[in-house]
């Protein structure tokens, strides 16, 4: 067998609060494919940063081609050889896609300059390679999601690099495009590159992957040949334990409609959402990331204004202009992007917590911080949150942690209807539990739950019923009874049932 | 809409066209070419000033130390021109620009290493450039009569019919427009603006790339004080005071995104210009001058509601009848 | 199922807030006031003198009450540098009422009244239209200044009756201005005002994630929109003062007045990022500027090599803070 | 020691420094300390602080140039109250804000010369354009007046066809004075009777090639405008002198401290410039504007 080409090992790093890896290695090898898995949170991400010499690690060697070398900056990565399509996209929205595609290592003429043409025509030439069906003179920001991942991957195609990382390529991407990626990816495995692949999908690391290895919490726990290996034991590693237990069970008991919402629509973003939500009732949303189900949510939170559409809630037609409106209604969101729109950071957990609060903690307008804290602390201690005071950051919380701060915050207000948008994103294990139990209490307790999530086990472990969308539609709603889990995947990805059978 | 965005330099090229028209209906002199020219001429400094600007303020942060760099380096090189006649006038301007460029060095400096804030960084170094230029002179003025003849001619020379201050202008912008658009260095400046986490990603040195447009701002200034002084043929600490924020006001008219990433040479120039052509015309049509400010005040207010209505987010766009490639 | 007696019972605070407070700029800002202090005290022997610490306090007075409101603005994440037009064009239009015979209490309420339009003008065209504070304000402050001009033309109103000259150059008691027990009034209740009631609870918030804020359900346009009319009261208000100070409006009147309030602002602590700062430093930076200035004066030196201190001072007591923080990174 | 403060509109400006040479002249006679200072923007805001230093450190005596006649009032009333003199000089303070005006010249006398200085090169009349300082300069204002209402009967064939205003700013007269030409193309003379617009004026009729068509005058700095007479854009400017005039003040200062009265009628000693009368508004005129030419240029410019 041949030595590997990038050899990672002994590689740690922390953040304030999190270890995100603890001692892991890793080995890419020429000519194949080997697939990074793990739960959310597990490092992988962390892992790529640090191979792309964006973070630095703590500790641990990095060798590429047998020599050890350091990365300080993303030019010393791509000068070692060293490419990487980052999870979110980064890229440039006001520059051309083929500025983007060459920013940093752009074609130079004679006299040093820009070479505008040259590079034009490559970019050009790279995307239609990948049959990506975009115009390399226009600016990115005019593209969809779908489209600027495209660009992403075309621009590690463009830094002639032995080692390529694709961290989650395929989350954005339609099944056609998909395929596509498929075959260039064959294309730089024939052309000897070492490719580390980041899915969460098992079907597709099946299909493409030579290698595995898999991380849990930070470290690395097991690695090996695809074809050696079957599903479960993956799963098995991954988890730790076996993945059916992790659901709390509960009996719904579902009671009236709480809110009603009929023909949602907005100009670029959705088109004729309806849904209701009973009292007492888990409302999965699925599909896949980008399919417009975040959109939605914010535009019932009064976030997105709606170009039509209507809403009741407990009887009362409601039309929130901001999200103010909607929690004085009593619906109330946790976000998606926690660290943008869920908490306020460099505040205290206190401060978080009693911010849409304030009206019932003060006298007459003025503050009292002694009501704050009480409020405070009986949310919070109910979900069980680490911290070491009321008065601590919220930056320096876990991910987690940070998550529970949010949803205190909302609790506090006692809503009616609680939306929660992709809520174990980032959570460790242990938490995870803890929030899908929680969800359990929240409607045993009468709350009407709306629960956005990409992740299929969640979905299909706590939701009474799941509305599948696609692309900014709806596609169906469908009873959580006997559900089986390709039925979903096959309406969010819009592939046709006898197509696949 | 969608077209004024496209073509926002065509759009304000014709606001400066149908102001010259519209002045010169009741003043026909005033769109001979020699009148056209001489405006030209009156603005090179300001475009010159505001490409300058235009570079730190596409990384997200801002200049306020322009002017009194112009004023602390015009002193200087008045003084020096008033002590050592002798010394020719290239040296001096390149003098100028060395000068200008450390001031601005220092500007950056403390954003790059300090992670100062820009705008607190410049309020505090304005004050403290054209603090030094009362202490350096003492307070006295240099006028025309110390200077020496050719450092007063140089700019008011012609070539191929254009004075040399203009020819200046021209170099400086062509100077710029293959700065930005042909070097990796001004693409990074845009990079840097339109998103700096993605620009970290890429390779780009965040810190240093600031520095850079602080030094290449801090040098325009420099040259400007050459400029500046011999034009006007006095130096006083008072020299442009205020003037940084006509210098961000040309910026901001010519399509300058404040919040970075976005803005053009082109846009600079004519923004420039724009602001030019409006003080020209005023005292010429017999409208009272006290009307200058308040115009380009609203023309200001205007070129933002206009920039941002098309600058405005699309949104992520999901649905496909809406994606629209 | 899960017991509450089973779990850990949060502490609101770890630390003592008297000590945090003892640590923080406030601290160095009222060590740098002492220190100036005791130089201008022995550098001249005119320092120490009831009056003159009187007259002091009118170089500061009328900057540092908008200084006030502008913290807010700035803790907020905005800015607002037409203030100084505000006052012009407040100035102006109370001259011109005065051309038509108004008495005392209408041009107070004239220069106040222009002072909120000016700053609802502003806050709507941030928060209504969407637009960057800093270029909106660029604009409006040649606007403003600008039909100050217009409408004053080449005169200059004067003639104030004495009863509005009193706002500016009366005295309440022995030496203390009227000015200043303005100033110390309006600085206690902005100070409660920030830090005392939900309002300012979320200035705080919008300055440092104004997404998240209004995720929140903060109306945060709401609470922009009333910062801008708070700040344009405030130069109404600094525009009566100084009006009645000069006993006369001219339109170039005020003129630097937005940087210096800014300066203040920044000097006392106060985030340009916005999300932090507090109103007690605000006015030890006045107190400070004001010190600095006038124990410069004293010695007669030229007002503007006093500005090579301010601008030392705002970068230096700025960076120094940064500067510690490496060291003792590095050490 | 007695102490006068010599206050002046800024710092830097050679009129400015050259009274302060005769000030210090007057003080080392009479046995006095003269504190020369002043803001270095011309703002009756930046005028105040400095006043109020110089009430605080108790100087016996101000004589100010102002920036603004009436803004500067109540501040000097102050001064007064704490038994301070006060004399203005050069651009006055409104009657309440002082106890002596000090003009260099008569103010008809001065708006005569500077009509006389572009009559005496335009035999057969024309078009000519003032170009002043701030609109609001209290002296500039007063000489316009004195000079249109001399047109009439003295210079008949002069046409005077407009007034701008300049700011004492370089680049806004310079501007002014451009759309000056732009606008009246049978333009024969520019008259600035302001140290800074004079300059910025002869700039740009030098810049755009008119010397010989339109000649530019007023009251000048010979120092600073030399070269402007030596190219001939300018024929003949005119000024009083700035040195006996920051002496004469300082004297008057002197005068007022000594327990001199200031009233209507009154006679004041200015040292050896002379003695000056007082009118009815407590003025006094120094001297006549002195003329300067091709032939006295060189020797004045070397003093200011
Ligand atoms: N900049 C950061 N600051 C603090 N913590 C961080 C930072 N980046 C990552 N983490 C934490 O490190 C851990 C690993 O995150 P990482 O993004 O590597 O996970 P991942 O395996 O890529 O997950 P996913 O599958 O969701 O992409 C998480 O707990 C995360 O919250
Ligand atoms: N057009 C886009 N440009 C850049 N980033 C995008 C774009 N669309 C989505 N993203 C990013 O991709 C990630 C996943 O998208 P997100 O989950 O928000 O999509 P969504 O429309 O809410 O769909 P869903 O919630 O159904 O997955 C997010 O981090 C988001 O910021
Ligand atoms: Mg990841
Ligand atoms: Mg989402």
């Amino acid at each position: 067998m041949t030595d590997p080409i990038l050899t990672l090992s002994g590689i740690t790093k922390s953040f304030p609060g999190v270890r995100a890896l603890n001692g892991v290695s890793l080995e890419l090898f020429a000519g194949q494919v080997t697939a990074l898995i793990g739960e959310n949170g597990a490092g992988k991400s962390t892992l790529v940063k640090v191979m792309t010499g964006i973070y630095q690690p703590d500790a641990g060697d990095i060798h590429v081609a047998g020599r050890q070398v350091h990365l300080p900056t993303a030019h010393s990565a791509s000068a070692a050889g060293i490419t990487a399509i980052h999870q979110e996209t980064v890229l440039f929205d006001e520059l051309t896609v083929a500025e983007n595609i060459y920013l940093g290592h752009a074609p130079i003429n004679r006299f040093g300059m820009i070479d505008w043409k040259t590079m034009r025509a490559e970019a050009q030439e790279t995307l239609d390679s990948m049959a990506a069906g975009i115009d390399a003179d226009i600016k990115l920001k005019e593209l969809g999601i779908a489209k600027k991942h495209l660009v992403a991957v075309a621009r590690a195609l463009s830094i002639d690099a032995q080692i390529v990382i694709m961290d989650e390529p395929t989350a954005a991407l339609s099944q056609k495009e998909i395929e596509d990626l498929y075959v260039l990816i064959e294309l730089l495995k024939e052309d000897g590159k070492a490719i580390l692949f980041i899915s969460h999908k098992f079907d597709e690391i099946y299909r493409i992957a030579d290698r595995y290895t898999v991380f849990r919490d930070g470290e690395m726990v097991g690695k090996g040949m695809i074809a050696e290996t079957s599903q479960s034991q993956i799963v098995q590693m991954m988890v730790g334990r076996a993945v059916d237990q992790i659901f709390p069970a509960r009996n719904a008991a579902l009671g009236d409609v709480v809110l009603e919402a009929k023909g949602l629509s907005h100009p670029t973003e959705f088109d004729d959402i309806s849904f209701a939500v009973r009292k007492g009732e888990i409302l999965g949303f699925y599909g896949l990331v980008g399919a417009g189900r975040s959109e939605v949510m914010q535009a019932v939170f009064g976030m997105t204004a709606l170009s039509s559409g209507s809403m009741v809630l407990d009887g009362q037609a409601i039309a929130p202009k901001s999200a103010a409106d909607a929690v004085d209604a009593g619906i109330v969101y946790v976000p998606e992007e926690r660290g943008k729109q869920g908490v306020i950071t460099s505040q205290p957990i206190f401060q978080n917590v009693s911010l849409p609060s304030l009206k019932k903690t003060s006298k007459s307008g003025f503050l009292r911080m002694a009501e704050e804290f009480k409020l405070a602390r009986t949310y919070t201690e109910r979900l069980d949150l680490r911290a070491s005071s009321l008065s601590q950051d919220v930056s320096t919380l876990s991910g987690g942690n940070q998550q529970k701060v949010v949803i205190a915050k909302w609790l506090a207000t006692l809503p009616k209807v609680i939306i929660l948008d992709e809520p174990t994103k980032g959570i460790d294990i242990g938490s995870k539990a803890a929030v899908h139990e929680f969800m359990g209490e929240l409607v045993s307790q009468g709350l009407s739950v709306i629960m956005v999530s990409s992740e299929l086990p969640e979905v299909l472990g706590m939701s009474d019923r799941i509305v599948v969308m696609r692309e900014g539609r709806l596609v169906d709603t469908l009873d959580n009874k006997g559900l089986k889990p390709e039925t979903l995947v096959r309406l969010a990805a819009g592939i046709a049932e006898e197509a696949a059978a | 809409m969608k077209a004024l965005t496209k073509h926002r330099e065509l759009w304000l090229a014709l606001a400066i066209v149908v102001v010259v028209i519209a002045v010169t209906l009741r003043f026909p002199r005033f769109s001979q070419p020699s009148n056209l020219l001489t405006i030209f001429n009156d603005t090179s400094i300001l475009m010159m000033l505001a490409l300058g600007q235009m570079v730190v303020i596409l990384t997200r942060s801002i200049d306020l130390s322009m002017a009194a760099n112009l004023a602390l380096t015009g002193m200087i090189v008045a003084m020096v021109n008033a002590a050592f006649p002798g010394v020719p006038i290239p040296v001096l301007i390149a003098g100028c620009i060395v000068v200008g460029g450390a001031l601005g060095a220092f500007n950056g400096i403390l954003v790059w290493k300090l992670n100062i804030p820009a705008i607190v960084v410049t309020l505090g170094t304005l004050t403290i450039f054209r603090g030094l230029v009362f202490v350096i002179s003492g307070g006295a003025w240099v006028n025309a009569a110390q200077m020496s003849p050719d450092f007063i001619q140089l700019q008011r020379g012609a070539f191929l019919g254009l004075p040399i201050l203009s020819w200046f202008a021209i170099v400086v912008a062509a100077l710029f427009y293959v700065l930005m658009t042909r070097t990796a260095l001004g693409r990074s400046l845009y990079a840097i603006g339109v998103n700096p986490t993605a620009s970290v990603y890429t390779g780009i040195n965040v810190g240093r790339t600031k520095f850079l447009a602080f030094t290449i701002a801090g040098a325009v200034s420099g040259l400007a004080g050459y400029l500046w002084i011999s034009r006007y043929v006095i130096a006083s600490t008072e020299v442009a005071s205020g003037y940084e924020l006509t210098i961000i006001a040309a910026c901001v008219i010519g399509g300058v995104s404040i919040a970075g990433g976005i803005g053009t040479v082109g846009g600079a120039l004519l923004g420039a210009l724009f602001l030019g052509v409006i003080n020209n015309a005023l005292p010429v049509i017999n409208i009272s001058p006290f009307w200058q400010m308040a115009i380009s005040g609203s023309a200001i207010l205007l070129a933002v509601v206009l920039n941002a209505r098309g600058e405005r987010n699309k949104g992520r766009v999901i649905l496909k009848k809406a994606e629209g490639v | 199922m899960t017991d509450t007696s089973l779990h850990r019972q949060l502490p609101d605070r770890l630390d003592n807030p008297l000590r945090s407070a003892l640590l923080g700029w406030q601290t160095l800002l009222v060590l740098v006031a002492v220190v100036i202090f005791t130089v201008n005290s022995f550098a001249s022997p005119y320092f120490l003198n009831a009056w003159s610490l009187s007259d002091l306090t009118f170089n500061f007075t009328e900057k540092a009450l908008i200084a006030l409101a502008m913290a807010l603005l700035i803790i907020s994440g905005e800015i607002d540098l037409s203030v100084a037009a505000i006052i012009a064009l407040a100035s102006t239009l109370m001259g011109l009422a005065l051309q038509f015979g108004a008495d005392t209490p209408v041009l107070v309420l004239i220069g106040v009244g222009t002072g909120i339009a000016c700053g609802a003008f502003n806050g709507f065209l941030v928060t209504g239209l969407k637009l960057p504070s800093i270029v909106v304000t660029i604009g409006t402050m040649s606007l403003f200044r600008g039909i100050a001009f217009i409408v004053l033309g080449d005169q200059s109103f004067k003639g104030y009756p004495a009863s509005f000259s009193w706002f500016g150059q009366g005295y309440v008691w022995w030496v203390i201005s009227f000015e200043l027990v303005l100033f110390l009034v309006a600085a206690v209740i902005f100070y409660v005002l920030l830090h005392r009631t939900n309002f300012g609870r979320r200035v705080f918030a919008i300055g440092n994630n104004d997404v998240a804020a209004k995720f929140s359900g903060v109306r945060v346009e709401r609470i922009k929109f009333i910062l801008f009319c708070l700040t344009g009261l405030m130069s109404g208000i600094a525009a009566v003062l100084l009006t009645a100070r000069l006993g006369s409006t001219r339109p170039s009147i005020a003129q630097g007045f937005e940087l210096e309030a800014i300066t203040m602002v920044v000097l006392g602590g106060v985030s340009i990022l916005g999300g932090a700062g507090s109103i007690i430093g605000v006015v030890l930076a006045a107190l400070i500027v004001g010190l600095v200035t006038f124990g410069l004066g004293l010695l007669n030196v030229p007002g503007i090599v006093m500005t090579i201190f301010t601008g030392s001072l705002l970068i230096v007591v700025i960076a120094l803070p940064i500067l510690f923080k490496m060291w003792r990174q590095r050490a | 020691q007695t102490r006068i403060a010599l206050v002046v509109k800024s710092l830097g400006n050679g009129f400015f420094d050259a009274a302060n040479k005769g000030a210090q002249e007057a003080a080392k006679e009479l046995g006095v300390e003269v504190i020369y200072t002043g803001p270095t923007a011309a703002t009756a805001e930046a005028q105040i602080e400095v006043i109020n230093s110089l009430i605080a450190q108790q100087v016996d005596a101000i004589a100010i140039s102002a920036n603004d006649p009436d803004a500067l009032v109540p501040a000097l009333q102050k001064a007064m109250e704490r038994g301070i003199k006060v004399v203005s000089w050069d651009s006055g303070v409104a009657e309440a804000g002082r106890q002596v005006h000090l003009n260099p010249s008569d103010v008809g006398l001065i708006g005569e010369t500077i009509i006389k200085l572009a009559a005496d090169y335009l035999p057969d009349g024309g078009d000519v354009a003032i170009l002043s300082a701030a609109s609001t300069a209290t002296n500039q204002n007063a000489w316009i007046e004195a000079a249109k209402a001399a047109i009439p009967a003295k210079f008949p064939k002069i046409n005077l066809v407009s007034v701008v205003y300049g700011d004492d700013d370089s680049v806004k007269s310079t501007d002014e004075a451009k759309g000056l030409i732009a606008s009246y193309p049978d333009l024969k003379a520019i008259i600035a009777p302001t140290t800074v617009g004079v300059v910025a004026a002869a700039q740009v009729v030098t810049d755009q090639n008119l010397i010989g068509k339109i000649n530019v005058t007023g009251l000048a700095l010979p120092s600073e405008f030399k070269q402007f007479i030596d190219n001939g854009a300018s024929q003949a400017v005119a000024l009083w002198n700035p040195i006996d005039l920051g002496y004469s003040a300082v004297y008057l200062a002197n005068d007022l401290i000594k327990g001199e009265e200031a009233k209507p009628g009154a006679k004041l000693s200015i040292g050896r410039v002379g003695e000056v009368t007082l009118d009815d508004t407590n003025s006094a005129a120094m001297a006549a504007p002195f003329e300067f030419n091709k032939s006295n240029i060189d020797e004045f410019s070397k003093i200011y």
